[in-house]
């Protein structure tokens, strides 16, 4: 049951909630999962010198980015025991409080769907070719940096 | 030997877009020097280089065919 | 914006994709949001002699295991940065492909939604009074045991 | 004196039902003592005994409005 094609991970704006729930849904036919661990990063309107962070525009290194997003991919499923696992990513502009980053790992058993969901954010963040710019208010940006 | 040249976030701002040619030039250390020259602020930036979308760690030659990327630190998620 | 409120966390039957929606939506209004982790339990039909498991049916001792919940979410609150959390266990019967358990922590920083989930996890397995009665095709059970 | 004593899980289903009353006891160990005898599937069963809703690690006197509650192993989530 493993699904290992290489799969578009970049969506056009926010990951929804009812997307999410689409998500979810499909699964429940996938009788010999026992846990989902999922990740959902959501844009924070931070404020810095005064401003407030409206939305984060994101650029991508695309070809690079989906090969990467790949290579992790494959990494998990060779490390841990999964029965399935979907990353999205939003490309273009995200409003605070709107979704970005939605990490789907889905296993027979917990330590293994949290495990690999957690390695796969930090992985993500750390490897991907993926650029965020915060808008402000006034229209101003800067690029954010991920710490 | 002419590269063409992918940039990114910060380094697309700071070159006018996302992608430029870059004359005269046979690898990587070249091409970070004659950034230096065209685009002075990218002296004081912290990048990545991609040959090809792998990132390189050390001098590279460059042959004519090869995607050069500048990756600043990434800020997905 | 802590809720520190003590709550119901029972609900009766399956915990549906709508309502995960819908807990997710409602998050949207905290922009001081950055990372949510969520876990899900589902009911595996696992083969047991043989048989199939095609639901189990939750029981608990429920005064005690909602003063557990309390204590559990408590704890979390104070040794982790959340700006909300939210707990739900299904009581009833739930069929094999339906989710059981919905873990749901909200966090300005991914560290402190990640880390806190998976300590909810592992305490609401461990400690709380709930029992699961595996449901066979043939209508026989057993007690469901938590490894 | 009696105490009533609520059961969960495995344990209902051997005492037939979800609580019950056990006479003359004065503590937790007369409790098992009796349920042993009462219940013989219940010798080779693992079980937490709570006493007002805290798991009780020992011996513990019983007084007349305690809430009593054999917990078999839990198996949430």
């Amino acid at each position: 049951m493993k699904e290992k094609k290489k799969r578009t991970v970049f969506i056009d704006g926010p990951v929804t909630p009812a997307f999410i729930a689409d998500a979810i849904q499909q699964h429940s036919i996938k009788t010999d999962i026992g846990a989902h661990s999922i990740f959902l990063g959501q844009v924070r309107s931070d404020i810095i010198n005064k401003q407030e962070v409206v939305a984060i525009e994101y650029s991508a290194y695309r070809e690079m980015a989906e090969d990467k997003f790949h290579e992790i991919r494959e990494d998990a499923f060779r490390d841990f025991s999964l029965t399935c696992m979907h990353l999205y990513h939003s490309l273009g502009s995200v409003k605070s409080g709107e979704i970005s980053l939605f990490v789907f790992v889905s296993a027979p058993h917990r330590q293994d769907a949290i495990k690999a969901c957690e390695l796969l954010v930090e992985r993500i963040k750390k490897e991907v070719p993926v650029w965020g710019k915060e808008i402000f208010a006034n229209n101003h940006y800067q690029w954010k940096k991920n710490t | 030997m002419d590269i063409s040249v992918l940039t990114f976030g910060q380094i697309a701002d700071i070159t006018g877009g996302g992608s430029l040619t870059i004359s005269n030039i046979n690898d990587t250390d070249e091409l970070m020097r004659q950034l230096n020259v065209l685009f002075p602020p990218m002296q004081s930036l912290r990048y990545s280089i991609a040959v090809n979308q792998k990132i390189i760690r050390e001098n590279t030659t460059l042959k004519k065919a090869d995607t050069v990327a500048l990756l600043p630190p990434f800020s997905g998620g």
